[in-house]
């Protein structure tokens, strides 16, 4: 049993930590999420040259064999600087996705640029009305000759707004809307003729955005994997992502608690540091114990996100429950004891505290997951 | 003991609701349903709707334009205003300021001020917290030196809601420095166009200008100004905190939010079903449900001691403790209702509704979770929550 | 709209309240708990003398004509004495379901005896198995010529220790167990052959007992109300029931508060009141919320107790879902803040604590009820 | 990172089992998961059991009877001794007043106490609170005055555990009223049968005798009964307090709590189904289940740490309070899960077992709502909840 960091973790977590510091504080932050884009593409290329975005695949695809414990380690410096730049979308859910189904050709093809910086990749899976259930997917993909044509929708999609190819799923087969089996993946370019784009802004200063296709015809070639058997693959990634935005909320989670224990240091009402009142003491406390928890659930997510599937669903749901939870206190909390100046946009609590919240929809929310872990039980 | 409204009180109800039916805008109505933060306009629009009605001011006594309704019927009002979901009245004026002045001003003010209150041609604002004394208010820092027969002022106000659309303030300043803190502060009026009145805008969670900083900087405040005696200014914050308590629990507008949870839950599909149809998710709308009955039953039970000649008893202090938590709780369960669709963050929606675009997502989704983002500012506000046990602790339990 | 108890109800508050404080005193009450009966016959005698025994019964059945307020008032002052009497069992959920159901003859016979002292019912209706539902009962009561024979158990019947008569619902009809028709209500004298009682005493000092009856005959003239038709008035019955627990249990809460606020006054920890802590004192300010509210609800609840059946019940589940609740909180709340004193048997907080913890069981606690009221707003 | 327990470690797991497995004695197995009170002689049997096996004091140094196990291993021993549900280990003797000799105890004292700890001929208790000291210890007031070659004690000590058990007792007394109320403190051992101490019985509010207030009046205490120096026990007691933290999370007899509540919910039924099947409830279950996961993994941390040669870290402090909420919730859903055989009351059931005798419902139900009740002492002995969000305040955050 051991929950230290091994020497790769730990190097990457100072590289990280010294990055945040270096090139993301909060103003800087800001003003890239009030850019065009949304975020930095100058940055995107940093994390590509520090080899972030080759973390988590295979050496011989030009990775460099990273696993769910070393993104962790990322996610959490991300957390912490609030980090804009599309890591989660494009590689923690859609690259690795892609690089699990995909074939020796199709990664040959994209995982160096995936790698380089050069291109981003976002997943479309969600549909109106499958709210945070995986197998139902409305989509669907028809053969036609040596092509598929989709047709359907896709909600919210995590980084869609500049997305160079899109992960989407559709139904080739399988019994009505919510079977596992029929459910296959494809790879689509973001200009092909069809498809719709219309992309927003997200609640945590991120993008997103929703896709409409009719009959979007794509290569036989776009297929990603066997037809009809790209579920598993779905399920697993986004059990990594629930590993990594667990991560990531507990790097909010951190700064959100400095920030605010060091808030009632030095704010004085009464004529005396605020935290010496009793009541905001075990509030803090309550943070306090709740961030600690949460660094243990965050280390069980990443050492179960590989582990067989009915062991690593049920751990990673309650991870995710338990962040959830968590991250509400937090930034509840945190907005709480800084008063009116915890309401202010001006502030980096309000934007951790928007960010923690949208992390717990993200993926599955609190009682989603809390069901989700509920019916493993029986 | 007879928990139900009288008919004369249902009747009553009726002909209110009659009265919304006709006189509400319908574009306004729209506006509002679709979740939208109202304009100055809105306000004024509305509020002069009541006012030609001679409704703007149930509290006030009837000869300077009050109803001279029972608090029942004050009460019954709120409930229908809010199921109808217009713009709230400003309570800047009509709450706050007029019942100040009709207890402290002087028959001058009263002539000069509460005209212009009823019929919205001013717009007051608040200015009490400072940017160091906030629960602490007494602790206030805003000068008024005495220069003979004007005050001049030199300081800040924050948090200052809607400053931005004020025609004036009425302020705590402080006009002595020397014994208790609470005893050196007046209570004056100055004008939003005076010289040295700077309004700076403070951007909130939701991405929206609702609250301000205002500086004061050597601002002159003729000493006619002044409400009530040089010194009283605490008491009459006092006066006014204690004052419409039974109004701040929000009952009737978080029966509207409940009823709003519910029609959306019957929309969304969760497993190929309405929300609404999941034990798992109602049975949390249901606990918040019954939340909100208690606290309706105490609201109204106050009120009935109200109109029995009892004073609100110390039950009316936990009106606004739980009356936010219940408001916060069901923003939460409304961001929750919808999903990924709470998500995305349109500005322009969150001031007028989709109006002709094509919604992403389902129209009502846009403003849930920005909405639940800024009520979290409701336990901060007034008296802090905490400061509200603080409060209980002290004068109702003897701690 | 009147929250305001009218002058009758003034009246029998005094009393009450008058009563408790004179002759129930918590070291009485604790010794007459003790005795072998658990309670005092002699005080039941009182209860008669006071009208109170007949207060829900018309007056021309002997009674006075109360209705829930009146009740209402009554338990809330016992709630205050923890009465040991079982007015609860015999005159609230049996007597007044006994008046329903009974005709002229049956009533002229038993209940001048019920309003005297002289007789006691127990209510026997829930089963091994039946949980809170209540219209599910498995108990067989088969038509024999003139009499029936009734088979099967009833569950820890609330002071069925010392009844003289058992209101007893067994099944005439029905499709299956969960049929709300098909139960009728039999009237079974306690020293019946075939008829075995087990009475035991329960957590909070008060009796019960569970029934077995295998073949027990009992004449037609046992039968209350129509066959099969007992099944609205025994949830009537559990309603009236609710409604006084519910305001028993606010008679608990207060003594609980107040008790509390003063040991928060006078005991003292590290040179101080511990009432100066403000942790505790917001603690103790939660319990006035609770309470404050809980008296609202035992107005509602016994405003509503005769309303229409949806209303009604989705009311009473309110309320006792909110006393449940409240309960809990005051019970522990109470006890934490009295420390190691809290958990002694000599003193009466372990005693309130154990009652209101008792009372969320009785009737459904308050999950049980979270879901009945749930279920109403589909 | 490697969550997951060695081979090594699972071997030593099985071993444990295996132990208890052939070792435990049938009749006491039977009385404990009938969920009744072990008395004296059940506790002396067993951990006389394990002092055989050379198990006893799984921390204690090697040459004094310790196993030499990592922490890693005391877990795992604890965890299978939970899981079998045999009587706990007493604390008092083996893992309070055995560590302090160890580190403040002379060479004779140890000689003379030690031994008859770890075969449980010696059965001590505690004496340290005191009526007019309970969160407050340090204005503790039993005086211990110097009669030269012997203190003479005079006070009284409360919430003893078991003192009707016991031979012999460890003492906080006042051997000074100068200087900070810490500093007056000393440590000293006392025999339970010397003249002037007298127990006095304490029911609890599930109708048990397990604590006492134990009275001293007059009692000679001899010199070489003190442990350490004069006026070093207030440091004793500190240390004490920071010992075996990773133990008092209870996360082992909380998992085996977990299955109880499945296996009875299980064989409960509502609505005809078994109530394990209803989400309402097994959700409740299933969030207290995730949050006792997240204590263990926590706890497993501060052992990884304290492993790796780094201490127990800020963390440890938390687990004391999670641990008992937790505790308290599954005591909480258990007596829910019967019921309204939750009701009865059967002391008799409590101190041994249905056994012969046909039980009123259930088997399993009679204990459940007692255990409640009596668990709710769990967040006020020890240090209250309370008190310890005032240390962590204080020691990690610094307020």
């Amino acid at each position: 049993m051991d929950y230290q960091l091994n020497e790769l973790q730990q190097m990457l977590q100072q590289s990280a930590e010294k990055y945040i510091e270096r090139d993301y504080d909060f103003l800087t932050r800001q003003s890239r999420a009030a850019s065009d884009l949304g975020y930095s593409q100058q940055q995107w290329q940093q994390f590509a040259e520090l080899g972030w975005l080759g973390l988590p695949f295979n050496e011989e695809d030009g990775g460099f064999g990273g696993g769910a414990g070393e993104i962790m380690v990322l996610m959490e410096a991300f957390g912490r600087g609030l980090v804009l730049e599309p890591y989660l979308a494009s590689i923690v859910l859609s690259g690795q996705l892609f690089a699990r189904l995909g074939n020796t050709e199709q990664k040959a093809d994209l995982l160096p640029k995936l790698i380089d910086g050069s291109c981003k990749l976002a997943l479309a899976h969600s549909e109106p009305g499958s709210r945070y259930e995986l197998e139902r997917v409305q989509s669907k993909a028809d053969s036609n000759d040596a092509s598929y044509l989709l047709s359907g929708q896709k909600s919210v999609v995590l980084n869609g707004n500049d997305a160079d190819y899109y992960l989407i799923s559709a139904r080739t087969g399988g019994a009505g809307d919510i079977d596992a089996e029929g459910i296959s993946l494809f790879l689509v370019a973001a200009d092909s003729p069809g498809l719709t784009v219309r992309g927003y802004r997200t609640a945590d200063g991120l993008q997103a955005a929703d896709l409409t296709f009719e009959q979007l015809e794509v290569a036989e070639s776009a297929l990603l994997g066997e037809p009809g058997n790209a579920f598993e693959a779905i399920e697993w990634c986004f059990d990594q992502g629930i590993a990594a935005l667990s991560a990531e909320a507990l790097g909010c989670m951190e700064i959100l608690h400095q920030t605010t224990v060091e808030y009632l240091q030095t704010r004085k009402q009464f004529d005396t540091p605020i935290g010496k009142f009793q009541v905001l003491q075990h509030a803090a406390v309550d943070m306090f114990i709740a961030l600690s928890q949460s660094r243990s659930m965050v280390y069980l997510a990443a050492d179960r996100a590989d582990s067989a599937r009915d062991q690593r669903r049920a751990a990673l749901s309650a991870a995710k429950n338990f962040i959830g939870r968590a991250g509400r206190l937090m930034g509840q909390s945190a907005t709480q004891l800084h008063g009116g100046v915890g309401m202010s946009d001006e502030l980096n609590v309000s934007h951790y505290f928007k960010r923690l919240t949208t992390i717990n929809t993200w993926l599955g929310d609190d009682n989603h997951h809390l069901a989700q872990y509920s019916d493993s039980l029986l | 003991m007879q928990l139900d409204f009288t008919p004369e009180e249902e009747a009553f109800r009726l002909e209110v609701r009659e009265f919304i039916e006709a006189e509400y805008p319908q574009p306004l109505r729209d506006k509002m349903n679709a979740g939208a933060a109202p304009n100055k306009q809105d306000y004024v629009t509305w509020q002069q709707i009541l006012h030609r009605k001679g409704w703007i001011a149930p509290r006030w006594p009837e000869q300077y334009g009050g109803t001279g309704w029972s608090p029942t019927q004050s009460y019954i009002f709120d409930e229908e205003i809010s199921a109808a979901q217009t713009p709230r009245v400003m309570p800047f004026g009509l709450t706050m300021l007029g019942p100040v002045l009709l207890s402290f001003g002087s028959e001058d003010q009263k002539q000069q001020y509460l005209p212009a209150i009823l019929d919205s041609t001013t717009w007051w604002c608040q200015g009490y917290s400072e940017p160091d004394a906030g629960s602490d208010l007494a602790s206030l820092k805003t000068q008024a030196v005495d220069k003979g027969d004007h005050y001049l002022v030199n300081g800040s106000k924050i948090w200052t809601t809607y400053a931005h659309y004020a025609d004036k303030m009425f302020c705590l300043v402080r006009t002595s420095s020397e014994g208790r803190k609470q005893q050196g502060i007046s209570f004056v009026l100055l004008d939003m166009n005076d010289p040295g009145v700077e309004v700076a805008p403070i951007i909130t969670n939701n991405g929206l200008h609702t609250v301000n900083q205002v500086f004061l900087k050597d601002v002159k405040v003729p000493k006619e100004n002044l409400v009530g005696e040089e010194g009283a200014g605490w008491t009459i914050a006092k006066y006014l905190l204690g004052h419409e308590r039974t109004v701040i629990a929000g009952v009737a507008a978080s029966k509207q939010q409940m009823k709003r949870l519910k029609t959306i839950a019957e929309q969304e599909t969760q497993q190929g079903q309405p929300l609404w149809q999941d034990n798992r998710f109602r049975d949390r709308v249901a606990e918040v449900s019954i939340d909100l009955l208690a606290l309706e039953q105490t609201n109204m039970r106050v009120l009935s001691d109200e109109s029995a000649g009892r004073g609100p008893g110390p039950e009316a202090s936990l009106l606004k403790i739980r009356g936010t938590e219940i408001q916060q709780m069901i923003t939460e369960l409304l961001a929750e209702a919808v999903g990924y669709y709470g998500l995305p963050y349109h500005k322009e929606v969150l001031l007028s509704g989709w109006g002709e675009t094509e919604p992403v997502g389902p129209d009502y989704a846009a403003p849930l979770l920005p909405h639940y983002f800024d009520w979290r500012k409701s336990s901060i506000y007034g008296g802090s929550n905490e400061i509200q046990k603080n409060i209980i602790a002290k004068a109702v339990l003897g701690l």
